[in-house]
């Protein structure tokens, strides 16, 4: 129990995926305007993520494992994810054409989201077994979103500041993405 | 659209559309590995080889994907692209390749291959894709490696340190010391100070294009009119 | 007869952004002479080396973004800054670590997103994280207090210290500093030692660090001067400690030797000092009242949790960066009921 | 190598089915947010963001051809509104933006060549053929579509003026910062 | 007397503000003279303009109707005084766009004559039925005298559905300087106290409070004089702490039962009636004595004049004569505002004439008003959201309203904003704020006209083009009609009328394709694929 | 619609054919090589610390997972150098648990004599600029226990200064230094009193797969708790 406390813990605060590990940065910076558009992205990639984890946890398990073609990881990993992803879109499309509209050209990003790659490889490397990969893509998810959001409303506070002309935009973004990394370097060392 | 010129494809990959600094795609690898000079390269380099080779494929088959599996097929593409460079590297540059550690396979998933696959590459001939590949890549391998002089400079004093792993033992000598006696800034190393050195640099090319603006109506009087 | 026009109120008492500012100042100035008498000439220096610094880089920025330049720095923000920025910092602290701590306070964290009033992050302890990651080992060069110091440093050789990194003849830095009662808790903590033993070090008082009770004492009494100053409610200070005192509270009681004392945690470190004077800027805190009691809270806990468990002995500047990345979503859904208005609106979009 | 493209190529087939039956499955026909976009512009149609009305600009917009900042007759507010809906950057309008204004023509030497009558994108002229025009104005748009095909020139725009009911509050001067708001870039 | 005390209650927020009311109360309320013009705007109410119903020569009597005005929310407008019509024309009126209005501007001719126009009194108020009490309220163009000018007569109309259950009478007068309801409450009580009982016969109200501020103790002894004792009739009157703005309808009806008007809603919602005691007192001139609202009682105060004083205006009297009334202008004077400090607004000019919904004339010096420090950004110091009587979140108003973010800001309840000006009185950082509420407001209802404006013109341009399309698709089978024609003429077997059926048929497929066509390649070109 | 479900399955995996096979063919070429890279690796950490004339032996294969408490865990893999069969040194994963934040891995080579024939930091998350004082590239206090045994200095002595031993420790960081002081020492202790186990010949000749990847790839030293994203966990 407490491992999977860690695992979580981990993930969300400490190794956190968008500012310590730095994995999803693109739609993190590209989908944070409005905190809305966030906590939607946040939510369809918390759904894609930990689908995407699991699955591909069990290709690698059932499929790749057994006829010994580690190697070829990378190709059904993304194979997975792309499927699922492209799954998503075509259900948002259908079913929220304004969200699909915000989230644009995002949504297939999502699959090139290196967030969801890398869940899935790091699920390999550091051996996670199917509760654990579940978990581990929940906890990257749960803390992407969660700074999704609260940068989100940190923008939308920006947006209307007195920014010096050449930091308006991108640049005051990603410094403001640095100073919330910044804080969570005090995470450090929760999880020995 | 569809006749874009070599110099514009250019301009855009260098500059006005560049990967890096405008699309603001690709940012994993681009904060991840510019730790220092010589991993910025080596990664910069691996990218622009895949960007080249999906590009190139992806306008090859262009006419024959359909859109509801259009994006599985790019990825699929990407996805074998760098599994080879990825083994390629594990077997010719390996102390490189466990630095870029999970940075290469995860190269499939950086959004400025597929954004270029689906932006351009998808809709244009050939050549046309292979140079926007090009221009593309080495203009995010340019970001990629300002940043890590960048980082490298103002976090160790030194430049192109350990540049053996990527050009052989010859290349030992070739790392420069900056500053003697530097203590070191770490802060430049660590995540926060890759968000706030791209920033910087965001608003380092903010300044350049206001300037290049601003000069601007001395030579075209015209057209900027509208503009301003 | 003609007349100019001006919008309603049409009278308004005299007050200025600048009053409110110097009132913090006033307000710090007795628990920054007692960091002084406990730690020395060194204390003072840092502040006013702080101090000239932010105010010279706050200039610096107003002309570079061609703002009137005297209106503003007649705010007295800078100068809050500096001195907050300061007094994180060990007593003999070398001027280039005050230099790059209070450039990234003044500079990044609060010109870059438009000057007073727009900053997101604390400025102050931006700085300080900054150069607390960037040269940890500067930054852990605290000497004991006055009582226990064997060598006591007169302002010239603490400008020595400062300015060119001498220490008098026959002294060496392994010799003069210490660990912070704070750090020494942790560490001692983690080779398995029992609190019982760990307080039998010197350097305890009666229930925090020596010295390091007095100081908070001196500065719980400058903050209760800014609540009676109304220049901050009781929200926010009351919230932190509240949070940081009750965490302590419930694993003290569960393993007394394991965990310490709720007023150790307060008194030690940082805590009273943030609670009144780092937590309360208004500008990257929480705005409506119970939203300042959530943030406060997180402050406290966060405090603890990081003390406890994570790599930094005392993390008020963590905890209070953490909790400003959350004040605006805090604010988002802790907006007061409107006069009229049945129950709190939440925003529609706000949980899709 | 047989098992590897055996068992990826099993693994694509699978999903490409999947993919293929859920392209069918979730169609979708139409796209409402060119409504969206559309109710939000002024409905000048005077073609100024170089489109042939109000509507084909928002078709444009939805397709992601044009940029939000096209609209002059709609002024910053439409660029903020759009920019809200989509998720965009505001940026500043392209061309300048007049006050707004309606026609009037000169009914002394107005012709009643009723070129303006089919020019008005919105009905707003009266009148028949050899007769006398006049603008209806309440109805007219400010468009300035009539202004070019009159031979005479009889038609003039001339700025709604501002009157009690249609007053607005001044934006406030702002504080001493921003008192110089130009770049510091340069 | 000794009833037990009328339990009060607290709104959130408001201020402690300097009174400066000794000033004007010092001396009785001065009847002014006749002034030499008199100029009266049309529109002195919330609603549609009065149009005017006399011409300029003509002659009118003290209490004629000279701007009727027949929408339902609107109130008439009578002669001041007796005199001639000069003229009937655009005048600045008191507005803060300082923008000019159709006024009607009269020479009086100083014989004070009614004429014919007195109406003819209701002895037996008391008894009469509500119908005719509010058919004379309108007809004597009674507007609320508080401040917005909201015709009085709507107000008192029962919707459907509602039961009444309080009458509340604002005199409370919370606005430092202004002094004319308490002035109105020392001189005529009785009057006050008679047309509130007007009022409660038109309204038959459970109960009747009447708020006045503890510090008045003039105006509640006058007050309780002329009820005789602190309740009687149903009506009872109660001291209220001073605490600005207590005077707000929505503050003074929490003060009083503790019940909240809902936010967007009216207190008829809440079974609650307000009404101004100056209202109350024109109701009972109009029903007792059959007098139009002509005039009103007016303060003119501030370091500015000479001799700050309470005047019994005439409604048009230009602000000069009222200032010439006290005795004119100080050096000192530096600003003119109409209406109190905190909610009024600033005047260009003194030529303006005084409407119905005036109560106060402040001419301030530099002193009474110090010009506010220089504006600073926001510090979000929170001051101004302790302080706010809606309990809205004041900076955040502030923050959307300076970025255009209009629907963020509607969303935090912009429209609940009384403007009642505590946050900016507060406000260290010496923003100013009320103003960004105000252009924020104004912005959304420009929106909103412009909104309307364009679904319309929408209409008519989709009217148009499927004008135009159907007068080409006729004009394309005219066409192809004639051409057969044309062809079956020209055929030898003219006369097959089969043919020439299906030949028209062939052409009038030939149009629909090339139409279709026409179509899909411009549907295509907007298909076309979005840019890079 | 049928057909174009089934044109889009076979479309995917007419490129899964195309794509893998050729990945497939990459590694066919590749794979030999990347073994050897991985070996040789290894080899180099090794070689920090054993001269490799000191020993014949294919140190690699002929290694042992050993767990006690005294070098800090469990399954933690030692070479043997021998020379010309007998044994000349040993070389040890140890754990150092009592790092600043979190367990440090250290490489320590003993010589038969019980000597050391020095230590290094495999990886730790200590405080950059601190505790990362034990790095060899940072600074040299590593190579202070090169040639030290049990009785040099005397058992009871192995500590830092501060509490009264011979190691130096680092201005404003004790933690560090204190715990790879230990480690080693018990290190020593673990090698005196386990010498037969650690030099047993391989119980069934089962030369141990040469990819000991977590241990020891490389001489650079991940700092994982500050550093960025770290490549390997
Ligand atoms: C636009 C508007 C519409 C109103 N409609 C009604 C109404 O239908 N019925 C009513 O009794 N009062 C109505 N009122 C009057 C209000 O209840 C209130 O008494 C009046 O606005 C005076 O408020 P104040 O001076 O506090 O601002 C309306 C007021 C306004 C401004
Ligand atoms: C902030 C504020 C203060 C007010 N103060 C008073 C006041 O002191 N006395 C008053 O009669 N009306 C005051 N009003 C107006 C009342 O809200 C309300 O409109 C009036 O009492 C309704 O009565 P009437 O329709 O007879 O004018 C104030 C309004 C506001 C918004
Ligand atoms: C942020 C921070 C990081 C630290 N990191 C380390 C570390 O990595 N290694 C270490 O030995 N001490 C570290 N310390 C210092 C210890 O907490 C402790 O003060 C020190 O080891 C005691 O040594 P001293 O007695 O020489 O001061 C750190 C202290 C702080 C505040
Ligand atoms: C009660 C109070 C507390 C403050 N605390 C801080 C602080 O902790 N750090 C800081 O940089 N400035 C502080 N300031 C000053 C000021 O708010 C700060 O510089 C702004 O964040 C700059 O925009 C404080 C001001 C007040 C009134
Ligand atoms: S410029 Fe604006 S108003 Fe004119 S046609 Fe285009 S969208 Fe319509
Ligand atoms: S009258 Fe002229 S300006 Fe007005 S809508 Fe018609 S064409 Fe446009
Ligand atoms: S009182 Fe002024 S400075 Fe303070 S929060 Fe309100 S608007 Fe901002
Ligand atoms: S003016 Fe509006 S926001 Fe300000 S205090 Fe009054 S009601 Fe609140
Ligand atoms: S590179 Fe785009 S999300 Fe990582």
């Amino acid at each position: 129990m407490t491992e999977y406390a860690l695992i979580l813990i981990s993930t969300v605060l400490v190794n956190n995926f968008v500012l310590v590990k730095f994995l999803g940065l693109c739609p993190f910076m590209g989908v944070s305007r409005k905190v809305e558009t966030a906590t939607g992205m946040g939510l369809a990639t918390t759904f894609v993520l930990t689908l995407s984890s699991v699955c591909s946890y069990l290709v690698n398990e059932y499929l790749l494992a057994p006829l010994g073609l580690e190697y070829l990881r990378t190709i059904a990993f993304i194979l997975v994810i792309a499927a699922v992803v492209q799954f998503t879109e075509m259900v948002v499309h259908k079913t929220s054409p304004l969200l699909y509209n915000v989230l644009g050209i995002f949504l297939p990003l999502i699959t090139t989201n290196c967030a969801v790659l890398g869940v899935a490889l790091l699920n390999v490397q550091e051996a996670h077994g199917f509760i654990e990969s579940a978990l581990y893509g929940l906890g990257a998810a749960v803390g992407f979103s969660l700074v999704l959001v609260l940068f989100a409303s940190i923008r939308e506070r920006v947006a209307v500041a007195d920014v010096p002309l050449p930091f308006k935009g991108n640049a005051i973004a990603l410094i403001t993405a640095g100073l919330m990394s910044l804080g969570f370097m005090g995470f450090i060392g929760l999880v020995k | 659209m569809s006749d874009i010129s070599y110099r514009e494809i250019n301009a855009n990959g260098f500059w006005h559309n560049n990967p890096g600094l405008v699309q603001l795609l690709g940012l994993c690898p681009l904060l991840a590995i510019s730790g220092t000079v010589v991993n910025a390269l080596g990664l910069g380099l691996a990218t622009t080889l895949t960007l080249v080779a999906s590009n190139v494929t992806v306008s090859l088959i262009r006419h024959w994907v359909r859109p509801e599996i259009r994006i599985p097929v790019f990825v699929l593409i990407i996805a074998s692209v760098v599994t080879a460079i990825e083994l390629a590297m594990n077997a010719f540059f390996h102390e490189l390749y466990l630095i870029l550690g999970i940075f290469i396979p995860l190269i499939v998933t950086n959004c400025a291959i597929i954004g270029r696959a689906e932006a351009f590459a998808s809709k244009q001939p050939i050549p046309k894709a292979l140079a926007d590949g090009l221009a593309m890549g080495l203009g995010f391998t340019c970001v990629l490696v300002a940043l890590g002089a960048l980082r490298e400079a103002v976090g160790h004093g030194t430049l192109l340190a350990d540049a053996h792993l990527m050009f052989g033992e010859a290349a030992r000598g070739f790392g420069l010391t900056l500053f003697e006696e530097y203590r070191g800034f770490l802060l430049a190393l660590l995540p926060p100070g890759a968000f706030i050195a791209l920033g910087l640099l965001i608003a380092l090319k903010n300044i350049i294009d206001a300037r290049l603006q601003k000069r601007q109506p001395a030579h075209a009087a015209v057209p900027v009119e509208a503009a301003v | 007869m003609h007349f100019r026009t001006q919008t309603s109120p049409h009278m308004t008492p005299a007050h200025n952004v600048g009053q409110v500012m110097r009132r913090v100042l006033y307000a710090l100035v007795p628990g920054t002479l007692a960091m002084a008498w406990y730690f020395g000439w060194g204390v003072l220096i840092n502040v006013a080396l702080a101090v000239v610094l932010a105010v010279g880089l706050e200039a610096l920025m107003l002309v570079l973004r061609r703002r009137p330049v005297i209106p503003t720095l007649s705010d007295y923000s800078a100068v809050v800054t500096g001195w907050l920025f300061a007094l994180a910092l060990p007593p003999l602290t070398p001027w280039w670590v005050t230099l790059v701590g209070v450039g990234f306070a003044i500079v990044v964290a609060k010109h870059l997103y438009g000057g007073l009033g727009y900053n997101p992050f604390n400025p102050a302890m931006v700085g300080y994280v900054v150069v607390l990651l960037s040269f940890p080992r500067e930054m852990t060069l605290w000497l004991p207090p006055m009582p226990l110091s064997e060598v006591s440093f007169g302002p010239m050789q603490a400008l020595a210290a400062i300015f060119l990194g001498q220490l008098p003849p026959g002294l060496t830095w392994d010799a003069i500093t210490t660990a912070t009662p704070l750090d020494l808790m942790k560490t001692e903590l983690g080779r398995n030692l029992t609190i019982t033993e760990i307080r039998d070090n010197p350097l305890f008082g009666d229930f925090s660090g020596k010295g390091w009770e007095w100081i908070g004492n001196w500065f719980l009494l400058g903050g209760i001067a800014l609540l009676f100053m109304r220049v901050i409610t009781w929200h926010i200070p009351v919230a932190v400690l509240g949070g940081l005192a009750v965490t302590a509270g419930l694993f003290w009681i569960v393993d007394p030797d394991a965990y310490a004392s709720p007023a150790f945690h307060v008194f030690s470190g940082a805590a009273i000092l943030g609670a009144f004077f780092i937590a309360t800027d208004p500008v990257s805190a929480s705005t409506t009242p119970m939203g300042r009691i959530l943030y406060g809270l997180g402050i406290g806990v966060l405090i603890y949790v990081i003390r406890t468990w994570g790599n930094y002995p005392d993390a008020v500047a963590f905890a209070v960066l953490l909790m400003n990345m959350a004040a605006p979503t805090i604010d988002h859904y802790t907006r007061p009921r409107v006069f009229g208005q049945k129950p709190p609106r939440r925003e529609n979009g706000g949980t899709p | 190598m047989l098992a590897a493209t055996l068992a990826i190529s099993t693994l694509a087939a699978v999903f490409g089915l999947l993919l293929g039956y859920s392209a069918v499955r979730f169609r979708v026909e139409s796209d409402p947010v060119v409504d969206q976009i559309d109710a939000l512009l002024p409905q000048t149609q005077c073609g100024q963001c170089s489109y042939a009305g109000c509507r084909p600009y928002a078709e444009a917009i939805a397709a992601g051809e044009a940029d939000i900042n096209r609209c002059p007759p709609g002024g910053e507010a439409t660029v903020l509104a759009l920019a809200d809906l989509l998720g965009r950057d505001p940026k500043p309008v392209e061309g300048e933006t007049k006050p707004p204004s309606v026609a009037i023509i000169d009914e002394q030497v107005c012709i009643g060549c009723t070129l303006c009558i089919q020019a008005c994108p919105v009905d707003a002229i009266l009148g028949a053929a050899k007769q006398m025009h006049t603008v209806i104005e309440s109805e007219c748009t400010g468009c300035e579509l009539c202004i070019e095909p009159c031979p005479v020139d009889c038609i003039y725009m001339v700025p709604i003026a501002p009157d009690i009911s249609t007053w607005k509050w001044p934006f406030p001067a702002g504080e001493t910062q921003s008192a110089d708001r130009e770049a510091v870039s340069s | 007397m000794t009833e037990q005390a009328h339990k009060l209650h607290r709104f959130h927020g408001g201020l402690h503000l300097p009174r400066h009311k000794e000033e004007s109360t010092r001396d009785p309320v001065l009847p002014m003279r006749i002034p030499a013009r008199l100029i009266v705007p049309l529109r002195q109410h919330i609603g549609e303009s009065a149009e005017a119903c006399v011409a300029p020569g003509d002659r009118v009597n003290k209490g004629q109707l000279i701007g009727r005005c027949d929408t339902y929310v609107g109130a008439a407008v009578h002669a001041p005084t007796s005199g001639r019509v000069v003229e009937i024309a655009d005048h600045p009126v008191p507005h803060p766009s300082g923008l000019s209005a159709p006024c009607v501007v009269i020479e009086p001719d100083g014989r004070e004559s009614w004429g014919e126009s007195r109406l003819p009194p209701i002895e037996d108020y008391l008894d009469a039925d509500p119908v005719s009490l509010r058919n004379r309220i309108r007809e004597a163009g009674i507007v609320g005298l508080g401040g917005a000018a909201f015709p009085s007569a709507v107000k008192i109309t029962p919707r459907p559905g509602q039961t009444l259950d309080c009458l509340v009478i604002n005199g409370a007068e919370c606005e430092p300087y202004i002094t004319c309801d308490d002035s109105l409450m020392r001189t005529h009580a009785r009057g006050v106290i008679e047309g509130i009982r007007i009022l409660m016969q038109a309204l038959k109200p459970r109960c009747c409070l009447i708020g006045i501020e503890d510090h008045m103790s003039g105006a509640i002894a006058a007050m309780r004089d002329a009820l005789g004792g602190d309740e009687a009739h149903g009506i009872r009157i109660v001291p209220i702490p001073s605490l600005y703005p207590a005077g707000g309808e929505r503050q003074l009806i929490q003060v009083l039962t503790g019940r909240e008007v809902p936010s967007q809603g009216l207190p008829a919602d809440i079974g609650i009636v307000c009404q101004n005691v100056g209202t109350a007192y024109a109701i009972y001139r109009a029903v007792a004595h059959g007098e139009p609202l002509i005039s009103r009682i007016i303060t003119v105060t501030g370091k500015g004049v000479q001799h700050p004083r309470n005047l019994e205006v005439l409604i048009g009297t230009p602000i000069a004569d009222l200032v010439a009334a006290a005795e004119g202008y100080t050096d000192e004077v530096s600003r003119l505002i109409m209406g109190g400090p905190m909610m009024g607004f600033a005047l260009q000019s003194d030529a303006i004439p005084v409407v119905k919904g005036t109560n106060c004339i402040l001419a301030a010096s530099h002193e009474d008003v110090a010009p506010p420090g220089p504006v600073m950004p926001c510090i979000r110091c929170g001051q101004c959201a302790e302080v706010c009587p809606a309990q809205l979140l004041p900076q955040q108003l502030y923050w959307f309203a300076r970025a255009k973010d209009f629907d963020k800001a509607q969303d935090y309840s912009l429209f609940d904003c009384i403007e009642c000006g505590c946050c900016a009185y507060v406000c260290p950082s010496n923003i100013p704020l009320v103003q960004y509420y105000r252009f924020a407001k104004n912005e959304i209802w420009a929106q909103e006209r412009e909104r309307r404006k364009a679904d319309i013109a929408r209409e008519r341009h989709e009217f148009r083009q499927a004008r135009l399309e159907q007068e080409e698709r006729e004009k394309a089978e005219r066409l192809a009609r004639k051409k057969a024609a044309l062809a079956a003429k020209q055929d030898d077997t003219a006369d097959d009328p089969k043919k020439a059926a299906i030949q028209a048929a062939l052409e009038r497929a030939k149009a629909r394709k090339a139409a279709q066509e026409a179509e899909q390649m411009s549907a295509e070109k907007a298909d076309k694929e979005p840019s890079g | 619609m049928m057909r174009n479900i089934i044109i889009s399955g076979v479309l995917l995996a007419l490129f899964g054919v195309v794509g893998t096979a050729l990945v497939a063919f990459v590694y066919q070429g590749t794979a030999e090589r990347i073994a050897a890279n991985i070996e040789a690796a290894t080899l180099s950490s090794l070689h920090d610390i054993l001269s490799h004339e000191a020993y014949d032996n294919d140190i690699l294969a002929d290694s042992v997972l050993l767990s006690h408490e005294l070098l800090g865990g469990r399954d933690l893999r030692a070479y043997r150098a021998r020379l010309g069969g007998e044994p000349v040194a040993a070389v040890f994963t140890v754990v150092a648990p009592g790092g600043y934040s979190g367990p440090i891995r250290l490489l320590v080579g003993i010589r038969v004599d019980g000597t050391l024939d020095g230590v290094r930091v495999v990886s730790h998350r200590e405080t950059p600029g601190l505790g990362d004082e034990i790095e060899v590239g940072r600074s040299d206090w590593i190579l202070s226990f090169d040639g030290r045994s049990l009785l040099d200095p005397f058992y009871d002595r192995w500590a830092v200064r501060r509490d009264g031993g011979v190691f130096d420790q680092f201005t404003g960081a004790t933690i560090t230094p204190r715990a790879v002081v230990t480690a080693v020492r018990d290190a020593l202790i673990y090698f005196e009193s386990h010498r037969d186990i650690v030099f047993a010949p391989l119980p069934d000749a089962q030369p141990v797969d040469a990819a000991p990847a977590e241990d020891a790839q490389t001489g650079a030293v991940q700092t994982e708790a500050l550093m960025e994203a770290s490549p390997r966990e």
